[in-house]
Formats: structure tokens, sequence, C-alpha cells
């Protein structure tokens, strides 16, 4: 078994690799399920223990090949990419475990071991981009996820979820593609892919133009994966026409690992190394940052469906994130960096229950809502509980990111003053769309009873609350992703000069 | 001599893709694949041992079988259309 | 010995690729689908022929000669099928040769 | 030769905006995933351009002394695009495939405007 | 003087890419990017990549022609409508543009020794691999070995695309369910074609074998193989008619390459650990790391191969099975 703790990040991306194949074999079909839940458990436990090596002995590094680093691939585990793993695996066990019905629901029978595939493949790809230390091997696994991704999205059973896919699909590639010209870029100008080794090289390099220009690339490439504002116009139908379990797992991590890789490139490699790159990304990324978070809060008020209103909700939440981050201060990336864990949270047990409430109510619409309180009393209140974190609200997981948030905001002094009135304006925004939905629940009068009397699966439920016990026990006790996002966020700031 | 080669090679290929940009039929067109196929073929022998390396021959066969089973998919696609169209045009009746 | 090898195969080559070139401007300026095809013909099958057996010369007996037969036998056996085949498509579907088409001054030209 | 020296990365540029054009602007969905194609065979060539080196040859070993051989790596890391690139554009057509079996349709307004009714 | 070559090609090519976009014929769109792919390939040729100018030609000559030819069957072959935005969308074109050739006055001159990126990581890979692979051709000892994990990545990236088709499209209808009037026949009243075709496609086969075993010795490797081969099936397919393709590789056999090709590659890995190594390490596979080294390689170009075969074919039988 010890011999094993060596290999372990290699096989937090092998295991559900070797069982993606399999399960497009396995000839009952009720087994993908269950081989594609196994899998996944089996990754979670992977990343608790490397968060607990992290935790223990620092960044672990492992050698594919046993090549020497900048030559053959190498893989690393800190403290950043170790949450991210927890936050990814996580995501996908809940919704795995809790989701079956919901997706037999929405899948046809014959096209299940290929969907549990693709789901398994997408969890090999975002583990691959969050332990990969190897510029283009994060392009790799950034294609695998992708395109899983796209494939899971496709699933959805409205033929929007077409256009929606097709649309990301290409806005996606240009990403990716984006990306590669930069990463080309870099490699022309330093010779290497590995990313600690460019960091090092960058230095070296008297010609910074086509460095500047990668830089760039690269930030626009993964801003328009990460749904950025202005570039988030594939996240909403994406995530409204999705199955509903996949809408919880993506939501939860997609776009998250983009930020991931945003944040890695950006203080790892280029801030160290290009003049004034603090602060042109923090003078590009704020505004963005400021505007997403107001424009998504704006519309989602105004958004009917339920799913939709969630998704413009997300871009905001990223503007959150990036906002944090933008203040290229310790504090602010902490609070940056465990919002994504927060926000995870949140939104995956907010789209948990909307998964409930589609096996009730007739559609996704907010009238549609009108007394599903009365009708899922149980489902409602992890609801609330899950949307009061969304909010901010003391106790939940999402006030320890405010909170965070505001106190970095006024460490800029008088400049970090309008940022405050901005997160709490948008809080009040998000009490407003949350509200919209309580009082349809509550007080809403159902137009007509439900035609088949369909009773929520409880393993549903179960898991649902066990999420929103989630967000009140990292509101109350947030060491955990205090911590990891405390030191990452003191190692991405170590590489600046 | 390679080169007088190669240069003709060249523009032979050249004057094909105008044939194949200005048309005006499809036929036209996949005539002009087809040649500008072989003539790749015949650029990538002369180049291997212009470079010195006859071992890359291997490829120049690659493409000619390549051309060639593109060209075969593109009549079994007109084909195909003269077929639905015909079913099209029963339906109509 | 290799003088006289040597002539011989700059001249194929020379030849191959002046016929390769006057193929090409065939396909570029012949008036209709089949002529262009004739005239393609020609840089697929003459220019073919004569610039592998140039290179073959110069190769001499080696493995190289052995694939470049490999390449010519397969462009000979494939160059005229796909013509045929683009051929009898474009007749099919209703390309008529050029002097049925065409009734401006150019008929009776060939 | 200065001038030259850089031509291929101009046609690079070329071709990306190129490609890149067809992606943003054309509203048939079978025309974006081609201007895709363009785009990432432009990249394709940046990669190549870069790896070659002066009276270099491809990075094979052979019996001819020439030992001078051009960057084995960009051909690897483009091999492994090139593939990437051809796997996009399948899925990308199944779902074109699939959008016209449900829309009758693979313009991108004209399906935007039977979903909006 | 080859330098003038490449020029004239890349000129070319660029003129092919403008009547690309600007042709409202997507058939015709389509077939001029085969030409582009000729041209860039031969580039790539010129350039000193023979792998990947025959990865290339397999890949957007051949393939990337039939599958777009097949889904154009399914739609439609003309381009309804004008471009949208088009200022917006020259502005931004324009933008990416010009910050590429600001970057490119920096960047070193095409061909440069001296060149960072030829100084750092790649002597290495052309001064170790004879003494720890000792096969000559660089190319795949990289793909395969020393960056072997992104190879892995890539099968798995080809498996996604071929299961995402499937998922989408259905894997096609089962043998003798259609009847025999609605049997697509192929091209089989075209009796030149199909007698030299019949005579051809052994040799392509047996071409294709030697693309995948010659992969350490010359141009070539596991997935121009695959393509290779998948052409060569496709061909068959063409010219016999689908159904008899089926006969002799049915979707089921189909789906088991699919899948077995990652596995085989990913058991390739676990065995390095099993074995002592780490993940991917072949040193460890036999006593003599040297033919250990070459024993993975062999093995993993091997499930590249079947993987690349397994899902090309069933995508193009997926898309044809779509039309019936």
């Amino acid at each position: 078994m010890n011999a094993l703790v060596a290999h372990l990040p290699a096989l937090q991306v092998v295991v559900p690799m070797i069982v993606a194949p399999l399960v497009v074999l396995l000839r009952p079909r009720g087994l993908a399920w269950a081989a594609c839940t196994m899998a996944s458990v089996l990754a979670f436990a992977i990343a608790i223990q490397l968060v607990q090596g992290v935790l223990a002995a620092g960044p672990v590094s492992y050698l594919m090949g046993s090549w020497p680093a900048p030559y053959g691939i190498e893989l690393k585990v800190d403290t950043l990419s170790a949450l991210m793993l927890l936050v990814v695996t996580g995501a996908s066990v809940f919704s795995l475990v809790g989701g079956r019905q919901s997706l037999d629901a929405q899948i046809d029978e014959g096209r299940q071991p290929y969907f549990y595939a693709a789901w398994l493949l997408a969890l090999a790809g975002f583990s691959g981009i969050v332990v990969a230390a190897d510029a283009f091997n994060i392009f790799v696994f950034m294609e695998v996820s992708s395109l899983a991704s796209y494939v899971l999205i496709a699933g959805g059973p409205d033929r929007r979820a077409l256009p929606a896919v097709f649309k990301y699909l290409i806005m996606g590639t240009i990403g990716a593609t984006f990306y590669l010209i930069g990463v080309g870029l870099i490699y022309m100008m330093t010779g290497t892919l590995n990313l600690a080794d460019m960091e090092v090289l960058i230095h070296t390099v008297a010609a910074q133009r086509p460095i500047l220009a990668a830089a760039g690339f690269i930030t626009v490439g993964l801003a328009l994966k990460a749904a950025i504002f202005p570039l988030h116009v594939w996240l909403p139908n994406a995530y409204t026409y999705a199955p509903h379990m996949v809408t919880a797992f993506l939501a939860a991590c997609s776009t998250k690992v983009s930020l991931y890789i945003l944040l890695r490139f950006d203080f790892f490699v280029f801030q160290g190394n290009l003049e004034g790159h603090a602060f042109q990304f923090a003078a590009y990324l704020m505004p963005l940052a400021i505007l997403g978070i107001l424009v998504g809060s704006a519309v989602a008020m105004f958004e009917k469906n339920i799913k939709r209103l969630l998704a413009f909700s997300s871009i905001a939440q990223i503007g959150y994130i990036m906002l944090g981050a933008s203040f290229v201060t310790v504090a602010g990336l902490t609070a940056g960096i465990v919002h994504i864990f927060n926000h995870a949270l949140a939104k995956g047990a907010l789209f948990l229950a909307v998964a409930l409430f589609a096996t009730v109510a007739a559609g996704l619409r907010l009238d549609d809502l009108k007394g599903i309180a009365r009708r899922m009393p149980w489902t409602f209140g992890a609801f609330v509980i899950a949307a009061l974190s969304l909010i901010g609200i003391p106790g939940t997981a999402g006030f320890i990111s405010k909170w965070y948030l505001i106190s970095a905001a006024m460490e800029l002094g008088t400049a970090g003053l309008p940022l405050v009135a901005v997160i709490l304006v948008s809080s009040l925004m998000a009490v407003v769309y949350v509200w919209r939905i309580v009082e349809a629940a509550c007080f809403g009068e159902a137009t007509d009873e439900p035609t088949s009397p369909a009773s929520a699966p409880p393993m549903l439920v179960a898991i649902l609350w066990l999420a929103a016990a989630a967000n009140i026990y990292f509101g109350l006790v947030p060491e955990l992703p205090l911590t990891l996002s405390g030191d990452a966020a003191a190692e991405l700031l170590n590489h600046l000069p | 001599m390679y080169y007088a080669v190669t240069i003709a090679t060249l523009v032979t290929m050249g004057l094909a893709l105008i044939r194949a940009v200005l048309g005006p039929s499809v036929y036209d067109r996949v005539l002009a694949v087809n040649m500008i196929g072989t003539k790749t073929v015949l650029l990538l022998s002369v180049i291997a041992f212009l470079y010195g390396r006859p071992d890359f021959l291997d490829l120049a066969l690659a493409y000619a079988l390549i051309n060639f089973i593109g060209v075969l998919a593109v009549l079994e696609f007109f084909r195909n259309r003269a077929l639905r169209r015909s079913t099209e045009r029963d339906e109509g009746k | 010995m290799t003088t006289l090898v040597d002539i011989l195969s700059w001249v194929l080559l020379t030849l191959g690729g002046l016929s390769v070139l006057i193929g090409g401007i065939g396909a570029l300026r012949m008036p209709d689908l089949y002529t262009r095809m004739h005239a393609a013909s020609v840089t697929d099958s003459m220019g073919t022929i004569l610039v592998l057996l140039g290179i073959m010369l110069q190769a001499g007996w080696s493995l190289a000669t052995i694939k470049l037969i490999a390449i010519l036998l397969f462009l000979l056996l494939t160059g005229p099928t796909s013509s045929n085949a683009l051929a009898s498509a474009a007749l099919l579907a209703g390309t008529r040769p050029f002097e049925e088409a065409d009734q401006d001054d150019n008929e009776g030209q060939e | 030769m200065e001038i030259l020296g850089l031509y291929n990365y101009w046609v690079f540029a070329i071709l990306l905006m190129i490609g890149f054009y067809a992606v943003i602007a054309k509203r048939n969905l079978v025309k974006k995933l081609i201007g895709l194609l363009l785009f990432q065979a432009a990249v394709f060539l940046l990669y190549i351009t870069m790896g070659k080196v002066d009276g270099g040859t491809a990075p094979i070993f052979s019996d001819g002394g020439n030992a001078i051989f051009s960057n084995p790596l960009p051909q690897v890391l483009i091999l492994t695009a090139i593939v990437v690139g051809i796997s996009t554009t399948a899925l990308g057509l199944g779902i074109v495939v699939r959008l016209k079996e449900e829309y009758g349709s693979i313009e991108e307004h004209e399906i935007q405007e039977i979903d909006e009714q | 003087m080859i330098v003038i070559f490449g020029i004239f090609l890349l000129t070319l090519l660029v003129i092919t890419a403008i009547a690309i976009v600007r042709t409202d014929n997507l058939f015709v769109a389509v077939m001029l990017m085969g030409i582009a792919s000729l041209l860039i390939a031969g580039n790539f040729f010129l350039l000193d990549a023979a792998d990947v100018a025959l990865t290339e030609a397999a890949v957007g000559a051949g393939i990337s022609t039939v599958l777009f030819l097949s889904a154009l069957a399914l739609t439609s072959e003309r381009e309804r409508s004008k471009s949208s935005n088009k200022i917006l969308s020259f502005t931004v074109v324009a933008t990416a543009a010009l910050v590429l050739i600001y970057a490119t006055f920096d960047k070193p001159r095409f061909g440069d020794p001296q060149a960072p990126s030829q100084m750092h990581v790649a002597p290495w890979y052309l001064e170790k691999t004879p003494e720890y692979i000792d096969i000559p051709n660089v190319v795949t000892a990289v793909l395969g070995s020393f960056r072997g994990y992104d190879t892995l990545g890539e099968v798995f990236v080809v498996f996604t695309a071929g299961i995402g088709v499937l998922f989408l499209l259905g894997s096609g209808a089962p043998l003798g369910s259609l009847p025999p009037e609605k049997i697509n026949e192929g091209l089989r009243h075209h009796l030149i074609p199909r007698v030299v075709g019949r005579v051809l496609i052994p040799f392509i086969l047996l071409f294709g074998l030697y693309v995948q075993f010659h992969g350490e010795y010359g141009p070539g490797g596991g997935f121009q193989a695959g393509a290779i081969i998948a052409a060569a099936i496709i061909l068959f397919a063409l010219l016999e008619g689908e159904q008899r393709a089926m006969a002799v590789l049915p979707t089921r056999l189909l789906l088991g390459l699919m899948a077995f090709g990652p596995l085989l590659y990913v058991a390739v890995g676990v065995a390095g650990i099993v074995l002592g190594g780490n993940f991917l390490d072949y040193s460890v596979l036999s006593s003599d790391s040297v033919k250990g080294q070459q024993l993975g390689i062999l093995l993993i170009e091997a499930g590249v191969g079947i993987t690349v075969t397994g899902v090309l074919l069933s995508i193009f039988h997926a898309f044809a099975a779509r039309g019936r």
C-alpha cells in the first residue's frame, strides 16, 4: 500500500481513465452507473489522500515515465491543485451517487454506457489538468475534458441542448487554440514546456514582445473557457439544457479548472517576469470582474428559468473569484481561491435541488415551481440553505469568502471602498433573485396538480442534505479550505519579485 | 535538374489550383484536386532525393493512396446525391 | 557508363517536367471538363512515368527504387481509374462534352 | 533573406485570421467547422516553422553523415494537436448532423429563430 | 532554393484559404480544404517534419474529407446565409493578427540554429535517444516514451470523440434489419473502380501495417497507420457497399477495438508501476532497459493504431448509417 502512495498523482488521472473504456463494454447496462460511481469514489479517496499528503509534507512531484523534469512530463500537486482535486472529484461523487434516477430519466438506457464513459473522461480530464505541471500536457487534458463535457451536455433531453453545445464547442476550441498559440510563443522563446522551468527561463529572455503576446493569448483563451465576462455567452444555454446532474457537476468544477490554469500561468509564469504584468493583470481583469458580477446578478434577477437564473449567477460568482485574484495580494487571492471551493459547494447543492424539483414539477420556469415548497419541504429546506450560502449569510460557507473578499478590498485603502460597495450591491441582488424563487415556491398557488405524483429519489435528497450540511459546516469550521487557499495564495505570490 | 522538375511541378500545382478555384463545375474541382494530389506525390518523391533522404518515399506512397480514396469518396457522394434527388423527385410526384 | 545513365535520367526528368507543365497549362486553358481531363492525364501518366523513371535511374538499384516502382504502379493504376470514375460520374450527372454543349464559333476546331 | 525568414510567421498570422474570421462571421455551422480547421492548421504551421533548423533534416537517424537535425519536439506536439483537431471536428460534425435532424437547418440564425418561436 | 519552394506553397495555401472562405458551396469548400491539407503537408515536409506531413495528409486530405462529405450528405451543401456582423468579426480578427505580427519582430529568425527553442530541451532528445531507447526515429521516441503521457491523453481524446459520435448518432443499424432494396450498394455497379480497388485494398492494408511497425525506423507510427487502415476499409465500404464492410468488421467489434486500444496503452503504463517503475516507465518491462523501452513503444503504438482504426471506422459507420 505504501508503495502506491508515491503513485497517487498519476493514479488520480489513471483510475477514471482505466474504467472509462471498460464502461463502454459493460453488457448489463445498470453496471455502467455502478462502475462509474465506484471509480469516482476511488478518485475522491485519492484526492483526500493527496490533500493530507500535501498538508503534511508539502508539494508532491511525480515524473511520468521516470524521465527527468524538463525533458519528460512532470506532475505536481501543491495546495492549490489539492484543493481543486477535492472540488472536482467531490462534485463528481455527489452528482453520481445522488443522480442515478435523474440520469436514468434523462438518458436512454442504450446510450448510458457512452454517457458514463464520457463522464469519467471529463473527470480524468479535469484531474489531469489540475495535476499537470507541463504547459502542453495541460492542453491535451483540457481537450479530453472539453470533448467529454460537450458529450455530456449534448445528452440533454431538450433539443436546444444541441445549438448550445455547438456554440460551446466552437468557443471552447477557439479558447484552447489560443492557449496553444500562447504556449507555442513561449516555447519559441524559452525552449521548454515545463511550467517551473519556463518561469526561470523567461527571466533570461531579452525580447519580451512574443512573451507579452503569449500572455495575451493565454489569458484570453482561458478566459473564454472560464466564461469570464464578456466571454461567457456559451455558458447560460449550455448549463440550462444539459442534463441536471451534468449541470451540477460542471457548474461546480469546469469553469473553475480553467480559472485555475489562468491563475497558475499568470502568477507563476508571467508576473515575476513581465514588467508591469501584475498591474496590467489587475487593470484588465478588475473591471471585467466587476462588470461580470453586476451584469450576471442583474440578468439573474430577471430570468424566468431557474437553471438559467443560476447559470447567470455563476457568471457573477466567477467575477468574485477574478476580483479576488485581481487584487494581487495574499488576502485577495485567498478570498478568490476559497470562493472556488465555497461556490462549488453552494452551486452544486443548488443544482442538485433543481434536479429534485424537476422530478415533480412540470418544468423549470419559476411559474412551474409555484407551491413546490409545500410539496417538497425537505428539498426546499436544503435549497434555501444553499441559497443563503450563495448570498453569503453568516454561518454559511459563502459568508467566509465574502468576508475575506471584503476585508481584502478594505486592505487596498480608499480604492477598496467602491469594491466593497460592488460586493454589497451584488449580494443584495442575489437576495432579490433568491427571493423570487422562494416567493414562487412558498407563496405561489400551484396552477395544476402534477399528473404523475412521482416521488423524489431518497438518495438524491440525502446527498442534497449532505451538500447543504457541508455548506453550513464549512461556514462554521472553515479551517480546511482556508488553510489550503491561504497556502496556495502565499505560494502563488511568492513568485512575485 | 531536380530543381527544374520541382519548379515545373509547383507551377502545375498552381495552375491546377486556379482551376480548382475557378471551377466552374464541381467535376472540374475534383479533377483539380486529383491533379494536385498526384503532383504532390511527384513533388515529395523529387524532394526526398533532393534532400538525400530516399527513405521518405513512404510518404509519397501514402499520399497517392489517400488521394485515390479521397476522389472515390467524392464520387460516392455524387452518386448518393443523385439517388437522393431522384427519390425526392419520386416522392414529390 | 554513369555519365550515360546521368544524361539519360536528366533527359527523362526534363521531358517529365515538360509534360507535367504542359498538362497543367492544358488543364487550365482547355474549354470544357473532358478536354481538361485529357490534358490532366498527360501530367498524370506521362509526367509521372518520365519523372519517376528519371529518379529511378539516379537512385540505382536500391530499396528506394522498389518503392519508386510501387509508387509508379500505384499511380498508373489509380490515375486512370479515378479519371474513368470522374468522367462517368460527370456524364451521368448530365455534363455534356464540349462540341454538343457549346454553340459558338469554337465548334469544329477539334 | 531577413524578410523571408519571417514569411512563414506572416502566413501563419494571415491563415489564422482567415480561419478565425470564418469561425466568427459565417453563420453556416459546417463552414464554421471548416474555419476552425484552417485556424488550427495555422497554429500547426507556427510550431513546425519554429522547429526548422538551417541545413537540418528530419530527426530520423540514417546512415548518411548529416548530423544536423531539426527539432523533434514541436513535431511531436503537432502530431498530438492534429489528432485533437480531427477529434473535435468529428464531434462537431456529429452535432451538426443531429441539429439538421432536429431543426431541419444548419444555419445558426435559422435555428435561433426556430428556438425563439 | 527550398525556401522559395516553401514560400510558393504557402502562397498557394493562402489563396486556397481565401477561396474556402469565399465560396458558398460547402462541397467545394471541403474539396478546397483537401487541397489546403495537401499543400500544408507538402510544406511540413519541406520543413523537415516527415511524420507530421504523413499525419496531416492522412487526416486532412483523407479522413477529414470523408467525414465532411458524410456529414454534408446528411445536411445540405449550400451555405444559405451571408456573414453576420462583419465589422465586429473583422475587428476581433484584426486585433489578434496585429498582436501576432507585433510579436513576430522579436522572434528568432526562421531556421536559426541558435534559437532558444533549439537550445534547451531538444538537443537532449537528439543526444539521449540512441542511448536510452536506441531507435532511429527521434519523433517516435519522444512521442512514445519521453512524452508518452501526452500521447496517452491524445488517445483518450480520440476515444472521447468516438464515444461522443456514437452517443449522438448511435452506432448504426444492425445487419439484416434493413429491407434489401434499401441496402447501400456503394459503387458496385462501377466495374473499373471496383476491380482496381479490390486489387489495391490488400496492399493498402499491408502498407498500413508497414507504417505501424516501421514507425521506429522511419516516418510513421500508430496514428498514421490507424488512419491508413481505416481509409482502406472505408475504401472497401465505398466500393462494396456499407453492409459488406460492416459484415467484415461489425460495429460491436469496432467498439471493442475502440475500447481495447486505450486499455492496452494504460495497461502498459500500469505495468510500469507494477514492475517497480513510475507510470509509463517502459525500461522496467524487460531486464534490459533499452529493450524494455522498445517493447513499450511497440505496444503503445499498437494501442494507438487500434484505437484510431476503431474510432474512425465507428464514426464513419455512424454517419453512413444515419443516412439510411
